[in-house]
C-alpha cells in the first residue's frame, strides 16, 4: 500500500538523522512555563506548567492522556510540545533531539512532520470559506511525497473510513461534525507522524458518533503504531481509550500512571475527587455528600506548598510549606507528602 | 400528582429565508408530554435534535425565525391554565420569575458587564415587584445568595471578577430569587468543570427540595441526568422517541436509538469496546419519512417508513414512539 | 496599578502624536521648491510696510528658524523645537508684527464654542437616537430615519454648508448669511449681544450637528443592533425587565463604551468641518484666520494654526481617552 | 471548466442578484456609481474644451440645448460637469488606491508580525487618525506654490487616508491569528506568507475593497474643501473647483442657480451612493453573513453554542 512504502522511505530519511537516538519517542525534564500577567517587571507570575517529567517509549507506541480541568496547564503543554510555545525552563527531547536546538529550516520541518496537532473543534479547525482539500493537498505537497499528490490524499481519507466524493469540492459547513474531524485526522497523517496531540478530539462531536472516532483512535495505535497523547476533562473517554494516565492540578502532574491503577485504584486525593465527581450514568449510586467549593482559584497558583492543599480534605500545616515530591507508589507516581 | 405543565402537539420551526432560499428547520416537530408538580424532569438529546429550542418554546422565548406552527403549552397556574404563546405580553410579564423562570445556556456572558451583580438583583426584583424599595431588595438578595453559600463579596463585583463557576450560580440564584414554581434549565452546567459542574448539581437539587417546585433541565450529558432527574425524555429530530423514570432509561430502554446511546456512554472500569450508532443524525430541515431514526435502525420494518410513530404506552410512566419497541427489547440482551 | 497601565500607554500616544505633527509642519517649508525666507521678505516689502534695519534682522532670525535652511537638520530641528516650547510661532505676515499666537487666541473661542457645542449635542443626540433605533430595528420610524442618516452623513460640510444657506437664507430667511454678531454690537455679556450671538452660530452649528449626528446615529445603530443579540441582553428580556430598562440600561450602556473611544478619534474630523464651515459662513473663528492666511499667502499662520491645531486636538484626544476608564468597570478593575 | 467551478460562480451570481433585489439602497448606489463612471467617459466626446471660455452664450438656463445651462464664463455647464467627474475620479483612484496599498501593508505586518513592530506602528497608525488632516493639508499645499495637479494632491490626500484601512486589516488579521486554523495551516507546511495570502485574503478583501470607496468619498470631500480654499489648480475643471468658480462670481446672488446646483446636487447623489456601496459591500461580503448564506444554500443545521470547558 502506498502509505507502507511511504513508511520505509520515511524511516532511511530519518536514520541519518537520530544516530545516537535512545529509545525515548519525548522526554520532557522539569518542564516548566510561566507567565507574565502584565507589566514585563510588575505584573504577577502565573506558573501555568510546573515542572514536569515526561517520558514516551518509541518502540511500544501508547495512548497517553493528560487530564485536568480547565487552568490546570494540560493545553499550555501540548501547545509547548507542538512548539507553538516556548516553555521557561527545562527541557524536551524529541527522539533524543532537544528541539530547542532545531534551528534549520529542514529541521524545523521535520519536527512538523513527525509531530502532528488535532484540534477541539472541527468547524474552527478549517478555513471556513476555503474548501476542505484545500489542507489536505497542502500537506501532501509538503510531506516532500514526490508521488502522486491526490493517490496520498485518497489513501489518507479511506483509512479514516471516508472516500474521495465525500469531502473534495466541499466546504466545511457541508461536512458534518464526525466527518470533518476524520477528515483532519487524515490531514494529520498524510506526513505518517509517529506522534499525535489531540486537544480534547471528540468534545464537539455528537455523543452517538463519538466512539467511532475513539475506536479510531486505538486502530492508529494498534495498526499503525501512532503514539497519541490524548487531552481531555472527560476521565470516562481516557479511562476507555488510553494505556497510561497524568492527572494535572494548577500546572502540576500530581498523579501518573497506568489508568488501571490510576483510575481504578486512585491514591492522590485530587484524582479522588476528579473521579468522585463525574457524574456517573447510574441512577442507584449518586452522589453523597456535599463539596467544598474553591472560590480563590487565582491564589492557588502562587501558593508554595502543595497546589491542591486549600481543597484538600486531608491537608496539614506542611503541605502548605513546602512543595510535594514525587513518590513512586504502587505502580505510579503520586505527588502527595502522604505516601 | 397534578400536571404542572401540559404540552400538546407542540410544533416551532426555524422560518429560515435567506436571499430566495426559503426552507424550514423543523426543530420542534409534535411534541407532547405532561410534567407534574415537584418533579425533575430531564430532556436529553445530541446537539441539534431541537432540546434547547423546546425548552425556549416552552417559556415562550420564541423570536424570529423561530416560530410556533402549532400546538400548545400549558401552565397549570393558581389562576388556573395559561397558555405563555397566546396570553399577552402583560400577563406574560407577570408569570415570568413569579411562576416560571429561565437559566439560559452558556453562562459566561449573560450578566451586564457594566453593572455590580447587587445592580443586577435590583433590576430583576423592581421588575416584578414595583413597590420595593432599593434596600430591602439588595438585603433579600443578599439573604438569598448567602443561603445559597455564595460569599457576600460577589454582590459587589462586576461579572469580569468572577470564575464560569461563581458566574453560573449567580445566575441559578437570580432565577429562583422569586421562589419560581417552574425552573427551566438549558445545558446550565456544559461550559463547567467537573467538580464546579457537581458544585451546580448539587445546588439545583439544594434549591428543588426548598421550594417543592418543578425544575426542567435539558443537556446532553447522560450523567447529569443520571444525577438528578427523576424522569428522562430522550429526544431526537425534533421530536420525544422515549419518556421514563431514569431508572428504566438507563436499565431497560426501549427505543432502539435511547439503547444505542447508553450503550455508547464510556465508564470509568469498563473496557468492553462500543459501538457508535451508524449513520449520522438527520439535518432538521430534510427529515426523511416515517420514523426519523429509520435510516440508522437496525430493527426498521416497513410500518417504520409509513406514518411518523406516537407515543404509547408500554409499561406504567414508560412510553415510546417506536413500533419494533418489543422486538429492540429482546433484541437487547 | 491597573489605572497606571492604562493610563501611562495613553499619555505615549500623546506625545507620539503631538511629535508626528510638529515634524511634519517641520519637513513642509524644507521640502518646497521656492525659499519660504525669502518669499517672505519680499511679501512684506509688497505691502510697503516700513521696517528699520534691525527689525528686519530680528525677524529674518524667526523666519531662518521656522523655516529657516541654515545649520543641520539637527540644529534646526533643536531650534525649532525650543521657538515653539517658548510659544512663538513668529510675527503674523499679513496682520504684521502683531504675533500669531495672539491672532490664534482672538480666533479661538468662537471655534471652541462651535466645536464643542456642536460635538456635544450631535454625539448626545446621535448616540441616544441610534441606541434606540437600533434596538428597535425593526420598526418603520427606525428604517426612515436611517434612511435620512444615510442620506446626510456622506455629505462634506461645506454643501452642507451651502444647503443650509439656500434654505435658511434664500427661501426662508430666517438667519443671518455671514458674521458672528450683528456689525454694530460690541462684544459684551448683555442680552442683545448673546442673542445675536446664538442668532449667527445657528446656522454654522446646524450643519455640523446634522452631519455629526448622521455619523453618530449611523455607528450607534450598528453597535446596539448587535449588542441587541448579545446573550446578556436576551437574558434581560427573558428574566422580564422592562423593555426601557434594557434599552437604556444594558444596551446602550454597553454600546456607548465604543463610541467614547471613536470620540477621541473623530475630533480631528469634526475640527476640519468647523474650520470650513466658518470659512463659509465667515464666522470669525480659526476657519476664518485661515481663509485670510491663505489668500494673504501668510505663511507664519497658516504654520501656527497647523501646530496649535495639532496639539489642541491631540489635548482633546487624550481627554476622552481618559474619560474612558471611569465608564468602562471592566477597565477600572481588571 | 470543472463542475466546482461552475457552482461557485453560479453560487456568486446567486448572490449578487439576490443583493440587488433585497437591498434597494445597494442598488441605487451602484446604479448611479455606473451614471457616473459613463459622464466620466463622456467629457472624452465633449464638443467644448473645458480651458476655452466663452465657447457658448453666458447665462441661459437649462434647455434642450445646453442641458443644464451655461455659466458667466460661457461654458456648457453639463459638459464641464463631466470633465469635472472624470478628474475628480481620477484623484479619488489615486488616493484610494495608495492608501489601500500602504494601510493593507501596515495592517498585515502589524497584525501578523505583532508584539513591538505591532506596537510600533499602530502608534504611528492612530496618531495620523487623531491629526487634523485639514490645517496640515493647507499648509502642505500653499507651501508648494498652491498649483497641485491631480496626481500629487492624491498622493498628499492618501498620507492622511491610508490609517483608516490600516487599523481595520489590522484586527481582522489579529483575531484571524487566534483561530485554530492557522494553526491547521502552519502544520500543513504552509509558511506565514502563504498563510496570510492565502488563507486570509477572503476575509480581507471585503474589507480592502469597502475602505477603498469610503476612502474615494473623503478624497473627493477633501477636493471639495482644499479647492474653495483656492488651493488647487484652479483652471483644472473638477466639482471643488466648479463650486468655486460659482461662489466667485455671486453665481447664488445673480440667480445663476444651476452653475451651483449641479456640482452640489451631482456630488450629494455621488456621495450618498458611495457610501451606499460600501456599507453594502460590509453587509454583504463580511465573511460572516457570506458563510451564514452559504450555509442556507448548503446543509443547514441547528445552530449550535460552540462552549470550551477551557
Amino acid at each position: 500500500m502506498l502509505l507502507k512504502r511511504l513508511k520505509m522511505e520515511k524511516t532511511e530519511r530519518i536514520k541519518g538523522f537520530a544516530q545516537h537516538a535512545d529509545g525515548n519517542l519525548l522526554e520532557t525534564k522539569d518542564l516548566t512555563k510561566v507567565f507574565t500577567i502584565g507589566k514585563r517587571l510588575t505584573g504577577s507570575k502565573l506558573v501555568a506548567v510546573n515542572s514536569v517529567n515526561l517520558r514516551m517509549k518509541k518502540e511500544k507506541p501508547e495512548i497517553f492522556t493528560l487530564a485536568g480541568e480547565s487552568g490546570s496547564g494540560k493545553t499550555t503543554l501540548a501547545r509547548i510540545i507542538l512548539g507553538l510555545t516556548e516553555f521557561t525552563s527545562g527541557e524536551m527531547l524529541y527522539k533524543g533531539k532537544d528541539i530547542t536546538k532545531l534551528k534549520s529550516k529542514k529541521e524545523k520541518m521535520w519536527l512538523k512532520r513527525e509531530i502532528q496537532p488535532i484540534f477541539q473543534n472541527p468547524y474552527e479547525a478549517f478555513n471556513p470559506l476555503k474548501k476542505v482539500e484545500n489542507y489536505l493537498f497542502e500537506t501532501a505537497t509538503r510531506s516532500g511525497t514526490n508521488h502522486d499528490k491526490k493517490a496520498a490524499v485518497n489513501d489518507a481519507l479511506n483509512m479514516v473510513g471516508l472516500n474521495q466524493n465525500d469531502v473534495l469540492g466541499k466546504y466545511p459547513h457541508e461536512l458534518s461534525g464526525g466527518q470533518l474531524q476524520r477528515t483532519a485526522i487524515a490531514r494529520a497523517l498524510i506526513t505518517t507522524p509517529d506522534l499525535l496531540i489531540a486537544d480534547e478530539p471528540v468534545s464537539m462531536i455528537d455523543a452517538s458518533l463519538r466512539m467511532s472516532v475513539l475506536n479510531f483512535f486505538k486502530d492508529l495505535k494498534e495498526m499503525k503504531n501512532v503514539s497519541i497523547i490524548y487531552i481531555t476533562h472527560d476521565l470516562a473517554t481516557a479511562y476507555y481509550i488510553s494505556d497510561r494516565i497524568g492527572i494535572m492540578y494548577r500546572g502540576c502532574l500530581v498523579e501518573l500512571g497506568p489508568v488501571e491503577k490510576v483510575l481504578k485504584k486512585p491514591l492522590h486525593p485530587y484524582t479522588k475527587l476528579l473521579l468522585e465527581s463525574i457524574p456517573k450514568t447510574d441512577p442507584e449510586h449518586r452522589w453523597g455528600n456535599e463539596i467544598k467549593m474553591s472560590n480563590l482559584e487565582v491564589k492557588e497558583y502562587g501558593s508554595m506548598g502543595c497546589k491542591f492543599a486549600e481543597r484538600c480534605p486531608l491537608a496539614s500545616e506542611e503541605c502548605r510549606k513546602e512543595a510535594p515530591k514525587d513518590v513512586f507508589v504502587d505502580g505510579r507516581l503520586v505527588k502527595c507528602i502522604l505516601f | 400528582m397534578k400536571a404542572i405543565l401540559h404540552i400538546e402537539k407542540l410544533k416551532a420551526y426555524y422560518d429560515v429565508k435567506a436571499f430566495g432560499v426559503d426552507r424550514y428547520v423543523r426543530a420542534v416537530n409534535n411534541v407532547n408530554f405532561d410534567v407534574s408538580e415537584g418533579e425533575i424532569f430531564g430532556i436529553a438529546g445530541e446537539s441539534g435534535c431541537g432540546k434547547s429550542t423546546l425548552i425556549k418554546v416552552l417559556y415562550a422565548l420564541n423570536k424570529p425565525p423561530l416560530t410556533v406552527m402549532g400546538g400548545r403549552v400549558l401552565y397549570n397556574t393558581e389562576g388556573g391554565d395559561k397558555n405563555p404563546l397566546e396570553i399577552g405580553s402583560k400577563e406574560l410579564q407577570k408569570l415570568r420569575w413569579n411562576f416560571v423562570s429561565y437559566i439560559p445556556q452558556g453562562s459566561m456572558s449573560v450578566l451586564n458587564p457594566t453593572i455590580r451583580i447587587k445592580k443586577q438583583f435590583l433590576d430583576v426584583i423592581k421588575a416584578h415587584h414595583k413597590g420595593t424599595d432599593a434596600k430591602e431588595a439588595i438585603k433579600l438578595s443578599e439573604e438569598h445568595v448567602s443561603s445559597l453559600g455564595l460569599p457576600r463579596e460577589v454582590m459587589d463585583s462586576y461579572p469580569h471578577q468572577l470564575s464560569g463557576g461563581m458566574k453560573q450560580r449567580v445566575t441559578i440564584a437570580l432565577a429562583t430569587i422569586l421562589k419560581p414554581r417552574i425552573i427551566f434549565a438549558d445545558e446550565p452546567t456544559t461550559a463547567l468543570d467537573v467538580v464546579v459542574q457537581r458544585g451546580v448539581i448539587q445546588l439545583l437539587k439544594h434549591i428543588q427540595k426548598e421550594l417543592h417546585n418543578t425544575v426542567i433541565i435539558v443537556t446532553h450529558d447522560m450523567g447529569v441526568h443520571a444525577e438528578m432527574a427523576d424522569r428522562i425524555g430522550i429526544m431526537y429530530a425534533g421530536k420525544i422517541i422515549e419518556i421514563a423514570p431514569t431508572r428504566e432509561i438507563f436499565k431497560n430502554a426501549l427505543h432502539p436509538y435511547t439503547q444505542y446511546l447508553i450503550k455508547s456512554l464510556p465508564k470509568v472500569g469498563d473496557k468492553t469496546p462500543k459501538a457508535s450508532a451508524p449513520g449520522a443524525p438527520p439535518s432538521l430541515d430534510s427529515l426523511p419519512n416515517g420514523c426519523s431514526f429509520n435510516p440508522r435502525c437496525p430493527y426498521a420494518k416497513e410500518d417504520c417508513y409509513g406514518s411518523e410513530p406516537e407515543l404509547r404506552k408500554i409499561k406504567a410512566q414508560h412510553l415510546v414512539a417506536c413500533c419494533v419497541a418489543e422486538e429492540a427489547k429482546n433484541g437487547k440482551n | 496599578m491597573d489605572i497606571r497601565r492604562y493610563i501611562i500607554p495613553r499619555l505615549i500616544q500623546f506625545f507620539i502624536v503631538i511629535f508626528i505633527g510638529i515634524t511634519i509642519t517641520f519637513i513642509v517649508p524644507r521640502i518646497t521648491p521656492i525659499d519660504p525666507v525669502e518669499a517672505v521678505i519680499n511679501r512684506i516689502m509688497q505691502y510697503g510696510v516700513y521696517m528699520d534695519a534691525s527689525s528686519i534682522e530680528q525677524m529674518r532670525a524667526t523666519l531662518v528658524d521656522l523655516y529657516g535652511l541654515s545649520g543641520s537638520v539637527i540644529e534646526q530641528y533643536g531650534r525649532y523645537l525650543l521657538r515653539l516650547v517658548s510659544g512663538d510661532l513668529g510675527p503674523s505676515l499679513s496682520m504684521f508684527p502683531t504675533p500669531v499666537t495672539e491672532i490664534i487666541y482672538n480666533a479661538l473661542p468662537w471655534t471652541l464654542g462651535l466645536l464643542l457645542t456642536s460635538m456635544m449635542i450631535s454625539w448626545v443626540i446621535g448616540n441616544i437616537l441610534g441606541g434606540v433605533s437600533g434596538y428597535f430595528s425593526e420598526k418603520k420610524w427606525s428604517k426612515a430615519i436611517s434612511m435620512v442618516a444615510t442620506t446626510v452623513y456622506p455629505i462634506p460640510y461645506y454643501i452642507m454648508g451651502l444647503i443650509m444657506i439656500i434654505l435658511f437664507v434664500y427661501l426662508i430667511p430666517l438667519f443671518p448669511m455671514s458674521g458672528g454678531f450683528s456689525i454694530g454690537l460690541t462684544p459684551s455679556f448683555s442680552l442683545g449681544f448673546i442673542a445675536s450671538l446664538l442668532k449667527h452660530a445657528f446656522l454654522p452649528a446646524l450643519s455640523l450637528i446634522t452631519i455629526g449626528c448622521g455619523w453618530w446615529f449611523l455607528s450607534m445603530k450598528a453597535l446596539s443592533s448587535t449588542t441587541k443579540s448579545e446573550d446578556f441582553v436576551q437574558y434581560a428580556e427573558a428574566s422580564g425587565i422592562p423593555r426601557h430598562k434594557i434599552l437604556f440600561g444594558y444596551v446602550i450602556k454597553n454600546s456607548m463604551l465604543p463610541q467614547v473611544t471613536q470620540l477621541a478619534l473623530q475630533i480631528g474630523g469634526v475640527f476640519n468641518g468647523a474650520l470650513v464651515t466658518e470659512y463659509l459662513f465667515s464666522y470669525p473663528g480659526l476657519g476664518q484666520v485661515l481663509y485670510i492666511a491663505i489668500t494673504n499667502g501668510d505663511f507664519n499662520l497658516i504654520m501656527g494654526i497647523s501646530i496649535f491645531s495639532v496639539v489642541a486636538i491631540a489635548l482633546a484626544a487624550l481627554v476622552v481617552d481618559l474619560i474612558y476608564p471611569l465608564i468602562d468597570p471592566r477597565v477600572r478593575y481588571s | 471548466m470543472k463542475k466546482i467551478e461552475r457552482d461557485s460562480i453560479k453560487k456568486s451570481l446567486v448572490t449578487f442578484k439576490d443583493v440587488m433585489k433585497h437591498y434597494r439602497g445597494f442598488a441605487f448606489g451602484i446604479v448611479f456609481i455606473l451614471i457616473t463612471l459613463f459622464l466620466a467617459i463622456l467629457s472624452f466626446f465633449s464638443p467644448y474644451d473645458p480651458r476655452i471660455w466663452n465657447a457658448v452664450p453666458k447665462d441661459l438656463s437649462p434647455s434642450l440645448t445646453y442641458l443644464l445651462g451655461t455659466n458667466t464664463v460661457g461654458q456648457d455647464v453639463f459638459w464641464l460637469l463631466t470633465f469635472a467627474t472624470r478628474n475628480s475620479l481620477i484623484l479619488g483612484f489615486v488616493t484610494a488606491t495608495v492608501a489601500m496599498v500602504i494601510g493593507t501593508v501596515v495592517g498585515l505586518v502589524s497584525g501578523y508580525k505583532g508584539k513591538v513592530t505591532d506596537k510600533v506602528l499602530m502608534s504611528i497608525n492612530d496618531s495620523f487618525l487623531v491629526l487634523p488632516s485639514l490645517p496640515i493639508l493647507i499648509l502642505i499645499a500653499s507651501f508648494m506654490g498652491a498649483r497641485l495637479n491631480m496626481v500629487a494632491m492624491g498622493l498628499i490626500l492618501s498620507l492622511f487616508s491610508w490609517p483608516w484601512s490600516g487599523r481595520q486589516v489590522r484586527s481582522m488579521v489579529l483575531s484571524l491569528r487566534e483561530r485554530e486554523f492557522t494553526y491547521m495551516a502552519e502544520f500543513s507546511g504552509m509558511s506565514m506568507f502563504k498563510i496570510v495570502f492565502s488563507e486570509y485574503l477572503p476575509f480581507i478583501i471585503p474589507l480592502i475593497f469597502a475602505n477603498f470607496i469610503n476612502t474615494i468619498l473623503w478624497a473627493l470631500g477633501m477636493e471639495i474643501t482644499l479647492s474653495i480654499f483656492g488651493l488647487s489648480s484652479l483652471e483644472i475643471p473638477t466639482i471643488g473647483t466648479m463650486i468655486y468658480w460659482g461662489m466667485q462670481y455671486q453665481a447664488m446672488f445673480r440667480g445663476i442657480w444651476w452653475w451651483i446646483a449641479s456640482p452640489v446636487v451631482f456630488s450629494v447623489l455621488l456621495f450618498v451612493s458611495l457610501f451606499l456601496v460600501s456599507s453594502g459591500i460590509n453587509t454583504f461580503l463580511d465573511p460572516r453573513t457570506r458563510l451564514q448564506r452559504l450555509r442556507t444554500i448548503g446543509r443547514e443545521h441547528e445552530e449550535r453554542k460552540e462552549v470550551r470547558p477551557e
